[in-house]
């Protein structure tokens, strides 16, 4: 056992010492981070491992060295989740619990993904075949830990893990067997974890993104509109929260009426009368898309019609109704019908062509689920790249992956590395609901960066 | 004033729903003498056939109601004559257990059938609104009212005049003696739970067709929360269940539109009723309205 | 005379015995892998809830449907005295059994005012209330977010989270593993004995007439508080190993929380109701039921003819009409009703009425085994 | 105050309607005492009130000198009172035994601690008291039923069983409620052959309400009878049964008079 933790402290502790060798030359980047380039070809600095840390002169600190070169670095061996011509990753979902609405569909988008990869890609590298294992973690923790060791030695990684409970819950796991894992949520903390990959623009980012659009940008309103905030009561709330505050704070608004919800919450007529009488004029949703809906329902049946202003969750593509046409919400993706994106272009091709039988139309969270899965495969290749597809390989190939190219389909690229190396992305779109434009009924409205954003500390 | 008004009608509508699940609650109490947790089940099966017919099918909502109703009646009294009638001489808690399982059953049963998490369905009334006095309320919050009016209207002129409707009455004082009266047990457990299954589905389909995607299978346990309302009015009394179900209604949206923030905590309003509850029970253990159970050596 | 006495008293249940000490210890020898090992480790933490759920249902007829209250109860004041205040293994153990413990003792006093249906909704409610103090007791529970159990220490004599036995090497899992099945058997030879005794029997007196029970100068409502504390301060215990398993804890929703009582319940229906061993044969049957549907899903997937799709899916992406959760789910709600309809003496029941019939086979003497449901809730 | 038990002006109503009016009577030592009386005269109500389940409003009971007027059924038990029920009041999922051993709960002192552990004197009490619970099976012949729930044994032989119970619990005074009711001649015979070798054996005071007037003629000494809650006739079994208001107060049931 500590023979265990003493190779995984000594592993995490080589990478952080790559990763600043890597920072420190790529240390003018901005948070707009359009350069590709360091943290590939950088990594051959591993002189420091050996020298400055005597704590690391324990066994197993070697795996760096052998990255060195461009070149294929020889067939992976095989490692828990790779047979030698198979890769499978976890999946870590929601598939019976109160989040089946989102974990369905997110893990068939990125199967659609896979099986891109697989069938026109001829797979990772070329060879190897990507194989999906889902668990259900019916978005609770010990379900998830019972369904992360079942799933753990037969995964080269955990490519989704869906909420933020079953997240916190195997990441001590995660970090004990150093497996990289990718949340399936936006926690601007996940930025801080070693082990975790996440994708696109934290919540936290997202809501000051919408509330500087609103306050400067829209036309709608500004910080003399009365605006309130309806919460769900977990960390994704308390973050998005923490994000609008801060905010309401530099923007110079308050927030009149702050509200919470639980997830299963089935009446809202209390909160909705309260945010009617507080007078809200501006309603910021960090909530989840099955009750919000059953709250903008409750609001048009109490007569309420504020605008609303949501986070990713809040929103679920299959809206619709009297009062939704004031729906704006902080999203990643671009429009589904904006051909001048080439990702798009390809996930809309790519779902036609891998979409499960039943027949269903595009929305955003297909879109989520596929477009994660991205930086999974480019860590994939990276790690084939280097000859690893051991656990500790691909931990490795995570602190030297870089940027990862999404062709559009995020706000901004994502830059890998060790976590105080990584350039989270910042950038949300904002859009407004549509009815007349299929399938996501989302039209855009802009795209942006707020400059507080750069103010902000991700779980500070 | 505006405020305590407006949630004080939204707080009765809410009860009207927690009276309509309990009304199926206690009729299966008042004739069997336990309690039915499959009711959850009942609620949600009979909304989601409603949903099919009216949404997938196209059918009138009335009308689909209407076939839920009658086809939620059949579905009971199935389970009934399959399941329950075989247990008639066990202690209540194994019963209760049944019912327990028979919730499980078709809570699962439910996401097979229709496998998207949440479904929107709409009632007729969306959207529209009377203004009385700044008071906005909704059509379908009268509907709801009107619906558990007529419900209890009806049960209390069931129990009281028609031959079963008493017959079921005496079978659930004394088994014994009402057999040898003539009355049929069986057949006074087998229309409460029809009526059980059939108020059940206009339970659901008050609390979840309001326009979002209120329809999951999670509605099934949301009828517990209407089991304080039954408790609270007596567990064998119809008027009971309504003047429980309002006062749990009411306790519940006033406490989550003034108490939202203070130290009692988030969302405290979802456990009021079990408090309201727990607070009449000591010093009425019987309920409001409930027959007190005399104890015998 | 006093034959009667002892703990075993055939020869079968010496050697059952015998067995299930030798399955414990052998069992993480054999299996390495941290699944099954995680498994078997819930399966002991359902083991020890049921144990105490037996207790009060079970031998005293009080109707709960509270038992994950207490499991709660536990795990959170195990992570909170274990965790974050460092306290040693038995230290924290003792803090979730008492903190459990009082909490059960603290309903008791419902239970001697409210019977049977009432009683049940008592306990529901019970289910909502710690949830919801659980949800929003931040400094304590870290409220909605959770709160990690890292760090928990699970050494007495020996270090249980780093095992090493003559040069053997355990992992965390296996460690724990035997840690539960220890406090599991130790539980299970309390629970045996305290039946045997006169406190024992008094809660099955109280059980099967509660009135002549007093009548015959048994304090009814003294033992009704202290088999509450007792059942919820196993059940205490169970929450502070689920915590040591899990090393996350989070409240969840009180809805899922009442399907966790269920399962408490099921455990010892399937089981055996007011049998000793009733509640580790329901948690080791139900247990790993899901899993085995997980790990056997292809073996399952006999085509549908209709539909030629396979029974279960093996993902949430794949065709299929319910996914493995769902199967497993739905076998659970089938076995609890059949249980109840037809075996309402559980496994432990079966097992008697197997046995009876094929000593009767050999012997024809006409001894009909005992057939009255030990579970008499006064109505 | 020679008495064991003393019943002193005892009143009971419920919801207004008077169940007992100012009803005495003393039992000696080593005797036995009959109630009788019609239907509803308040036989079963006066042993409810005595051993507390019910309380009366006015008058007093002592066992052995002390007061134990609305004292809890199990104290009362404590101090040296047991029962059987009309209607049987056994624990129908344990055996002989332990129903026995139930009997004697009030005598043994294990507590939660000492019966888990089962170490010292939980165990060397567990032993002698099941010891003196084999030998009242013994002297009540029960020894065919042991190891069987007695839900499942016939009715006869659980009225005998209930009434062991109540022995077992070594009381000053054993209150019997229809000890042979619904019970065919030879097993009221096995009853009655029980109820007098415990008194020669262990000479306990009883008192018995019961209608089989031969029964009682045999066993009493001395009988009381209630009519409509109040006692019309005490005294010697010749001197009631030849006194007219008693009688009187059985027409109508004359299967019951002797």
């Amino acid at each position: 056992m500590t023979k265990k933790l003493w190779l995984v402290s000594a592993l995490l502790l080589t990478f952080a010492l790559f990763a600043a060798a890597c920072g420190s030359s790529d240390d003018s980047g901005d948070s707009a981070g359009s350069d590709t380039t360091e943290p590939t070809d950088g990594s051959d600095t591993t002189a420091p491992t050996d020298g400055t840390e005597p704590a690391d002169s324990g066994s197993d600190a070697t795996v760096a060295p052998d990255d060195g070169s461009v070149e294929p670095a020889g067939d992976p061996e095989p490692a828990p989740g790779f047979d030698g011509e198979t890769i499978k990753l976890g999946y870590l979902t929601d598939e019976s619990g109160p989040l089946a609405i989102l974990g369905v569909p997110l893990t068939t988008g990125s199967q659609i993904y896979w099986d891109y990869v697989n069938e026109e890609l001829g797979g990772v590298g070329g060879r190897y075949q990507v194989e999906l294992a889902t668990g259900d973690t019916k978005d609770d923790p010990s379900s998830a830990v019972q369904e992360y060791q079942r799933l753990k030695d037969d995964s080269v990684l955990f490519a989704q893990i869906l909420s933020t409970p079953p997240t916190q819950a195997v990441l001590e796991f995660l970090k004990e067997d150093n497996i990289v894992g990718v949340p399936g949520s936006l926690a601007g903390t996940w930025a801080n974890e070693a082990v975790l990959m996440p994708n696109g623009a934290a919540y936290e980012y997202e809501m000051i993104n919408i509330a500087d659009w609103f306050v400067n940008d829209s036309g709608l309103g500004g910080v003399d509109t009365v605006q309130c905030v309806v919460s769900v009561n977990d960390l994704y709330g308390e973050v998005g929260l923490d994000g609008l505050e801060y905010a309401a704070g530099e923007l110079g608004f308050e927030l009149t009426e702050k509200r919470t919800m639980n997830r299963n919450d089935t009446d809202f007529a209390a909160t909705v009368s309260a945010l009617d009488q507080a007078g809200c004029e501006a309603v910021y949703a960090i909530t989840v898309p099955r009750e919000q809906s059953t709250m903008m329902a409750e609001a048009a049946t109490q007569g309420f019609d504020p605008i609303w202003l949501g986070a990713l969750p809040s929103y679920l593509s299959l809206l619709a109704g009297p009062n939704f046409e004031k729906f704006y919400v902080a999203l990643d993706n671009p429009d589904f019908n904006d051909t001048s994106v080439p990702g798009m272009v390809d996930f809309l091709e790519r779902f036609e062509t891998y979409k499960p039988d039943s027949g269903a139309e595009p929305n955003s969270f297909f879109f989520s689920g596929y477009y994660q899965q991205i930086a999974v495969h480019a860590l994939l290749e990276k790690a084939v790249e280097l000859g690893d597809l051991s656990r500790e390989g691909i931990a490795n190939a995570m602190t030297q992956l870089g940027e990862v190219e999404t062709d559009g389909l995020t706000a901004e690229n994502y830059v890998y590395g060790a976590p105080e190396d990584r350039i989270p992305t910042s950038a949300s779109r904002i859009f407004v609901y549509d009815p007349d434009n299929p399938p996501n009924l989302l039209t855009e409205l802009a795209l942006l960066d707020s400059e507080l954003n750069d103010g902000y500390e991700l779980g500070g | 004033m505006d405020k305590f008004l407006q949630l004080f009608v939204s707080g009765v509508a809410l009860g009207g729903i927690y009276a309509l699940i309990a009304l199926g609650f206690v009729v299966i109490y008042k004739a069997t003498g336990t309690f039915n947790f499959a009711q959850g089940g009942f609620v949600l099966l009979g909304t989601y056939l409603t949903y099919q017919l009216a949404v997938e099918w196209e059918v009138n909502f009335y009308l689909s109601t209407l076939i839920a109703v009658l086809a939620m009646a059949g579905v009971a009294m199935l389970i009934e004559r399959t399941v329950l009638r075989r247990m008639m001489d066990q202690p209540a808690f194994t019963i209760i257990l049944v019912t327990v399982g028979i919730l499980l059953f078709l809570q699962q049963l439910v996401p097979i059938i229709w496998d998207e998490p949440g479904l929107r369905f709409a009632n007729p009334w969306l959207g529209e609104v009377v203004d009385i006095g700044g008071v906005s309320i909704s059509h379908a919050n009268i509907w709801t009212v009107v619906y558990a009016g007529v419900v209890f209207g009806a049960f209390a002129l069931f129990f009281k005049f028609t031959r079963t409707g008493i017959g079921m009455q005496a079978a659930a004082l004394d088994q014994e003696a009402a057999a040898a009266q003539g009355i049929s047990v069986a057949r006074s457990f087998q229309v409460s739970w029809a009526i059980a299954g059939a108020v059940g589905v206009l339970a659901g389909v008050m609390l979840t067709a309001r326009g979002g995607d209120a329809l999951t299978p999670a509605i099934g346990f949301v009828a517990l929360r209407a089991l304080p309302a039954m408790i609270l009015g007596g567990l064998d009394s119809p008027g009971g269940a309504v003047v429980g179900g309002v006062i749990i209604g009411v306790a519940e949206v006033l406490t989550a539109g003034y108490l939202e923030y203070e130290w009692l905590g988030a969302n405290f309003s979802s456990v009021v009723p079990y408090l309201v509850l727990i607070f009449v029970l000591l010093f009425r253990p019987s309920g409001l309205f409930g027959t007190k159970e005399v104890e015998r050596v | 005379m006093t034959d009667d006495l002892r703990l075993l008293r055939s020869a079968g249940a010496r050697i059952g015995a015998a067995l299930a000490v030798a399955a414990v210890v052998v069992t993480p020898l054999l299996i390495s892998s941290d699944f099954w090992m995680s498994v078997f480790i819930a399966a002991g933490v359902f083991a020890l809830g049921g144990l105490g759920l037996n207790l009060l249902t079970g031998y005293t007829g009080q109707a709960s449907l509270g038992q994950a209250a207490f499991v709660l109860i536990g795990a959170y004041t195990a992570a909170w005295f274990g965790a974050d205040k460092g306290w040693p293994m038995l230290l924290w153990m003792a803090a979730a059994m008492l903190a459990a413990g009082l909490v059960g003792a603290a309903i008791g006093p419902f239970a001697l005012r409210f019977k049977g249906n009432y009683l049940v909704v008592v306990s529901i409610a019970l289910v909502f209330v710690t949830v919801h103090v659980l949800q929003n007791w931040d400094s304590f529970s870290g409220g909605f977010n959770g709160k990690s159990v890292g760090g928990i220490s699970l050494s007495f004599l020996v270090d249980f989270g780093d095992l090493s036995i003559f040069g053997k090497q355990f992992t965390p899992e296996q460690g724990l593993f035997y840690l539960t099945w220890i406090v599991v058997g130790l539980a299970t030879l309390a629970v045996a004995n305290i039946i045997r005794t006169r406190p024992g029997r008094a809660l099955q007196a109280i059980r099967d007439r509660d009135v002549a029970a007093e009548v015959i100068g048994i304090r009814v409502a003294r033992n009704k508080v202290i088999v509450f504390a007792l059942s919820g301060a196993m059940a205490g215990l169970a929450g502070g190993l689920d915590a040591a398993r899990v090393g996350f804890l989070t409240p969840g929703v009180a809805e899922s929380q009442l399907l966790l009582s269920i399962r408490y319940v099921a455990v010892i229906v399937v089981g055996g109701v007011g049998t000793v061993v009733g509640a580790i044969v329901g948690a080791l049957f139900l247990g790993p039921l899901p899993e085995l549907v997980e790990e056997f899903s292809d073996k399952i997937n006999f085509t549908v003819p209709l539909v030629d799709q396979p029974l279960l899916k093996d993902s949430a992406t794949s065709e299929g009409i319910m996914s493995n959760a769902v199967f497993s789910e739905i076998l659970f709600s089938i076995l609890l009703v059949v249980f109840l309809m037809f075996q309402p003496r559980g496994l432990v029941g079966l097992w008697h009425r197997m046995v009876a019939s094929l000593k009767r086979r050999g012997t024809p003497t006409d001894d009909a085994g005992p057939d009255i449901e030990p579970v008499a809730t006064p109505h | 105050m020679s008495a064991v038990l003393e019943v002193d002006g005892i009143s009971l109503s419920f919801g207004g309607l008077r169940v007992l009016n100012e009803v005495s009577f003393a039992l000696e030592p080593a005797s036995l005492l009959a109630i009788i009386g019609p239907n509803g005269a308040g036989k079963t109500s006066v042993f409810n009130c005595i051993n507390g389940v019910y309380r009366p409003f006015e008058g007093s009971i002592h066992l052995d000198g002390e007061e134990i007027t609305g004292a809890r059924p199990a104290s009362i038990a404590e101090r040296g009172l047991a029962r059987t029920f009309q209607n049987l009041a056994l624990f129908v999922n344990l055996d002989v035994v332990d129903n026995l051993m139930l009997g004697r709960h009030h005598l043994m002192k294990t507590g939660y601690w000492a019966g888990a552990l089962w170490v010292g004197r939980a165990k060397r009490e567990e032993h002698v008291h099941r010891a003196r619970c084999h030998e009242l099976i013994d002297l009540l012949e029960l020894g065919d039923h042991v190891g069987r729930p007695v839900g499942l044994l016939p009715y006869g032989v659980q009225k005998r069983i209930e009434f062991g119970r109540a022995v077992a619990m070594e009381p000053k005074v054993l209150l019997l409620d229809e000890p042979v009711a619904g019970m065919n001649v030879e097993e009221t015979e096995v009853m009655a052959g029980d109820i007098t070798s415990v008194r020669e054996e262990l000479g306990m005071a009883m008192i018995m309400v019961e209608h089989d007037m031969q029964l009682v003629m045999g066993l009493a000494e001395q009988i009381v009878c209630l009519s409509f809650g109040e006692v019309i006739a005490t005294g010697d079994p010749a001197t009631v049964a030849a006194d007219p208001e008693v009688i009187a107060a059985y027409l109508g049931t004359p299967e019951d008079a002797v």
